[in-house]
């Protein structure tokens, strides 16, 4: 199916709104009813997917929307999970990380499409998420030990995500609708 | 008569760079008056939604014109022409907007700045026009599929428009649902003289109107009453549709031998023909 | 699952908190979450518990649910306590056994910064548990609304938060279903080894994708073709309304800080 | 193979506050190779039980037999695999459930996640292409790329090429036009008649039940209330009444006709055929009497 023409400018501008706020919702469910079983221990071995579809939305969609969707998506699973107090670090963490994802897959006109680019976009985003987390966590604590406890658990979410992300963003690239 | 809306030689084409293609709409004209429903009937595919799109001004033809109270639908006056237009689809649940039903009954509102109190005032009339003032403040979630319809229905109207379009509102609805929401506008056409396009593969609903438009593949296959259009017969069925139940039963009659005076589309129309021809003599 | 997921931790009430206009309540905790550094002896700290228990009073919220929002927190919070004491080396030693010595001001430190993490949580949950997500979302529109002038799109990003909020449910219950009729032809999400779990997702997620598109789609020509075109000239119908008690509210707030500037060494 | 349930219960989110049942004691035996129709209003509970019949949801209280093998309410149920290939299920908008590249890969899906080899997979889906009534060249096409009505086509071909010894269809034709409903409901009755295949049928139109099932059980408010033959079920327009169903509108016409004819006819008419017959047959003899 071709994509309807955008006769008007507003057609776009609401779309590309409306898309983000889907986006959101997407990252949302993803972090609270989507989990992969783990054979390790961490956290029950229960692993959320919610990073991986931030992945997957940067990539599809580039680094605005990867932003919004990844800062207000997992922003909004903070504030409604007992994690309130965590959710303005968490808009700056993962917003930093959508962007760099999107910016990285979508630099020089690739938008999303190279393998190889995806990858290294999702691995170059971990740290930026780790050291956006570590900085916020140790002024709330008042410590710089307390929120490395918090890593582990981070590294793993985000392998997995990368892991899941990878071959569903190939998937998905085929299909009309996000090529 | 005042025409409301019309089309004419209207195609539109979602591919045309390939003119071998189908066009989706294909050289189509009709009008409609105030105060008529017209239903728009036509197998998956043949076109019907795309004309909705045309209506709204989502899509612009490419050769003839479409006029919305006798003005030729322009980018330039696209905004003014939709707040005389309301529209509900198909899949209730993707045209919700608010998060409660009052929300949603007011988002046009907003949209076109009408002052709060005014607001106020024009959201509890339309629900309670469509008898969903009980239900101000639920969720979308909480809702049937035929009470989200009749919210979609009252966000149309509380902006007084002059045509409501049905983009087969009711398909996707169980037949509670499908029954709900027609009474509802048949009920609105009486209380505010609404005219009303519905666009539906369904036979029964469409015979509550006063005009029929066949579609068939992009073109208009033909127009008129209920009555002509469904004498039509296996026109119809070959062209993905039905006949409805009492001339389906008609026909069976007929060809089992049972006496009747002629074709039928109601069932209280066969009933007594069957009771004049067979019993009452 | 779902219904526990929607409401989030929002439980409706009309207490006096739960009146609040959310403007106000967002303002407070904003404040709160500065003020709270201000405190540094036990004086002030003890200030900082009072205050917070007569809002956790105020708002009515059953202990239960405060409690057990706070689980997910509580191996934080001894975990930061822990290393306080034990990596702190300040003061007369208190305890010693071996090597491992429990110094004064590690105890100090590590009693004041748990406390201070617990009334942050428990301020910040009292807003979620007292103010549904919309309503936040409303106050944090008109909040921002000075920064339009900046350029930026706070009306498209508050209504945004809405959209989401309203299609989180729904796209919960596709993600169910596709998930079910994934499982109903042999691929499964939760057994399974590692490998075939991995795989699950890309049936589950193409059609979640193809789905929430289509959605949107749909939703941006509805929203259309009932006239919206961006957030100027357009009115509101949700109207938030500023009390008295709003006002008393931010006085207490003040008044609160006040006393720990005053009390604080 | 047949299917039983056993004083099933069923409650969504259990052992939290938002607990809910929306099953109570369910008593519901399917036997091999019968076409049995679901009925109830909205909300009664129709989807819950069709999803124990493969185990995706398992009872809270009381067993499913399923063939040979036996859920019971709190006893661990490992390796459902078989079960879920040996049950089909087509559930309500199935096109939502395509993610492939290709129909064709699509269709092969479901039985290779079995053991099915691609071979044997692939033969399927170019025989099965055909049944739904779609070209083969569909098969190279991107499922995303079809209308509605064939995206659907699709997804049926899908589960049926598990081949199942059952299948379980939740409103298969809503949305679809006249003639698309049409087809979609004779192809399997066909397959029903020709495979002796066990079909449960989940529908809001009475008219499907009446026309194609040999059982009908009704759903109201999570219970199993009714069960019976068409004829049974339908003879009784106010117990329907009771339960928020209305009969068919054939059975509404001819209750018309009776009233207007002063006299029953010999039996309750399920198709317009039959009724027509009926009705030819009873003025006949009406005449030959006079
Ligand atoms: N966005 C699009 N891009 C390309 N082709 C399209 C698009 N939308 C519709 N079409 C094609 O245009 C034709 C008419 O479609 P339209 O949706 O108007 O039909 P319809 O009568 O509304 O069908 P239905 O009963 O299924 O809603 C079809 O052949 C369809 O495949
Ligand atoms: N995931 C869920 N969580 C909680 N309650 C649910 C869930 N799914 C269904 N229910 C509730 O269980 C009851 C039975 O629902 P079910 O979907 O089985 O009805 P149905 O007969 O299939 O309805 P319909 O005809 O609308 O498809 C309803 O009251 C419904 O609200
Ligand atoms: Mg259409
Ligand atoms: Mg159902």
């Amino acid at each position: 199916m071709q994509k309807i023409q955008n006769h008007s400018n507003t057609r776009s501008q609401t779309f590309d709104m409306v898309l983000s706020a889907m986006l959101i919702a997407l990252v949302f469910v993803a972090t609270v009813f989507l989990n992969i079983k783990l054979p390790i221990t961490a956290n029950g071995g229960l692993v959320h997917l919610g990073t991986a579809m931030l992945f997957i939305t940067s990539i599809l969609f580039g680094p605005k929307k990867g932003a919004i969707a990844g800062a207000i998506g997992m922003g909004l699973f903070d504030l409604i999970s007992g994690w309130t107090l965590w959710a303005p670090f968490t808009l700056v963490a993962r917003g930093l990380q959508g962007y760099v994802v999107g910016k990285i897959a979508w630099s020089k006109g690739r938008n999303g499409s190279s393998i190889t680019f995806n990858l290294f976009a999702t691995i170059l985003s971990v740290p930026v998420m780790l050291v956006g987390y570590y900085i916020c966590e140790g002024i709330l604590f008042h410590n710089w030990i307390v929120p490395v406890a918090s890593i582990p658990g981070n590294i793993v979410q985000n392998v997995v995500g990368i892991v899941v992300a990878i071959p569903v963003c190939a998937v998905l690239k085929k299909v009309s609708f996000f090529k | 008569m005042t025409e409301i809306l019309s089309f004419q030689n209207v195609s539109f084409s979602y591919t045309p760079d390939q003119p071998d293609k189908r066009k989706a709409v294909q050289n189509v004209s009709f009008s409609v008056n105030e105060g008529e429903w017209i239903a728009i009937v036509g197998h998956n595919g043949s076109g019907k939604s795309t004309m909705v799109k045309l209506v709204s001004g989502l899509l612009f033809p490419q050769e003839g014109e479409v006029r919305v109270m006798r003005n030729v639908l322009t980018e330039e006056n696209l905004w003014e022409t939709r707040s005389n237009i309301g529209m509900v689809f198909q899949n209730p649940d993707n045209q919700f907007v608010g998060a409660t039903v009052q929300d949603d009954v007011a988002f046009a509102l907003e949209n076109s700045g009408v002052p709060y109190e005014e607001m106020v005032e024009r959201v509890h009339t339309s629900l309670s026009q469509v008898k969903m003032d009980k239900f101000l403040n639920h969720e979308p979630h909480h809702l049937s599929g035929g009470q989200k319809q009749r919210v979609a229905i009252a966000g149309a109207i509380a902006m007084k428009p002059k045509l409501l379009i049905l983009d087969e509102a009711t398909s996707m609805l169980d037949p509670q649902g499908r029954d709900e929401v027609l009474k509802t506008v048949r009920e609105l056409r009486k209380e505010i003289g609404l005219t009303v396009l519905s666009i539906t593969h369904d036979v029964e609903e469409a015979l509550f109107a006063d005009r029929i438009l066949f579609m068939n593949d992009g073109k208009k296959y033909a127009e008129g009453t209920p009555s002509e259009i469904f004498a039509l017969g296996d026109k119809l069925i070959e062209f993905g549709l039905e006949l409805p139940f009492a001339m389906r039963m008609t026909k069976l009659f007929q060809l089992k031998g049972v006496q009747l005076a002629g074709q039928h589309m109601t069932e209280e129309e066969l009933v007594n023909d069957l009771w004049t021809s067979n019993f009452n003599k | 699952m779902m219904e526990k997921m929607i409401f989030g931790r929002y439980i409706p009430g009309d207490s006096f908190v739960h009146k609040l206009d959310p403007r106000s309540k967002l303002v407070f905790v904003f404040a709160f979450i500065i003020v709270v550094f201000l405190a540094n002896n036990v004086m002030t700290y003890a200030f900082l518990i009072v205050f917070t228990l007569l809002v956790i009073f105020m708002s009515r919220i059953r202990l239960y649910f405060l409690l057990n929002g706070l689980k997910p927190i509580i191996f934080l919070l001894v975990f930061t306590f822990l290393i306080h004491i034990f990596f702190t080396r300040e003061g007369d030693i208190l305890f010693e056994l071996g090597f491992f010595k429990i110094y004064e001001e590690g105890l100090r430190q590590g009693v004041f910064i748990s406390i201070r993490f617990l009334v942050l949580v428990l301020m910040t949950s009292i807003l979620t548990l007292t103010t549904s997500p919309i309503s936040i979302t409303d106050g944090i529109e008109v909040l921002l609304n000075p920064l339009k002038k900046l350029k930026l799109p706070v009306h498209e990003l508050a209504l945004m938060m809405s959209i989401a909020l309203r299609f989180i449910p729904t796209l919960m219950d596709e993600t169910d279903k596709i998930m079910k009729a994934q499982m109903a032809r042999g691929s499964d999400l939760s057994a399974g080894p590692m490998k075939e779990r991995i795989k699950a997702v890309v049936p589950l997620l193409v059609p979640l994708f193809v789905s929430a598109f289509k959605r949107a789609e749909d939703l941006a020509t509805a929203m259309e073709v009932r006239g919206y075109r961006g957030g100027e000239g357009r009115t509101r119908y949700r109207q938030l309304e500023w009390h008295w008690q709003d006002t008393i509210s931010l006085i207490l707030l003040v008044a609160m800080t006040i006393l720990l500037v005053l009390y604080r060494s | 193979m047949d299917i039983k349930l056993q004083q099933v219960s069923y409650a969504y989110s259990m052992g939290t506050p938002f607990e809910k049942y929306a099953l109570f004691d369910v008593d519901l035996t399917i036997p091999h190779g019968t076409y049995q129709a679901i009925i109830g209003h909205t909300g009664s509970g129709k989807s819950t039980i069709l999803q124990h019949f493969n185990g995706l949801l398992k009872p809270s209280k009381g067993q499913v037999h399923i063939g040979d093998r036996l859920i019971v309410a709190g006893k661990k149920a490992k390796e459902l695999k078989p079960i879920r290939q040996k049950v089909g299920i087509v559930f309500q908008f199935p096109e939502h459930q395509l993610f492939e590249e290709t129909v064709l890969k699509d269709i092969m899906f479901g039985p290779m996640n079995f053991g099915v080899s691609a071979e044997v997979a692939q033969k399927r889906a170019r025989d099965l292409i055909k049944l739904v009534g779609l070209s083969e060249e569909t098969l190279d096409k991107s499922p995303f790329d079809l209308s509605g009505g064939q995206m659907r086509r699709v997804a049926i071909a899908g589960v049926l090429a598990m081949e199942p010894e059952v299948i379980v269809l939740d409103e298969p034709t809503a949305g679809l036009d006249p003639r698309g409903q049409r087809e979609i409901m004779d192809m399997f009755y066909s397959l029903h008649k020709e495979r002796q295949l066990t079909t449960i049928l989940v529908t809001h139109s009475m008219e499907d039940a009446a026309r194609y099932a040999d059982n009908i059980a009704i759903m109201h408010e999570g219970k199993c209330v009714l069960s019976g033959t068409p004829r049974e079920i339908f003879a009784d327009s106010k117990t329907l009444e009771q339960y928020r169903l209305e009969p068919p509108h054939i059975v509404r016409f001819q209750a018309k006709i009776e009233r207007l004819m002063n006299q029953p006819l010999s039996r309750i008419c399920l198709t317009e055929e039959e009724l027509a017959d009926e009705v030819a047959r009873a003025l006949r003899e009406g005449r030959d009497k006079q």
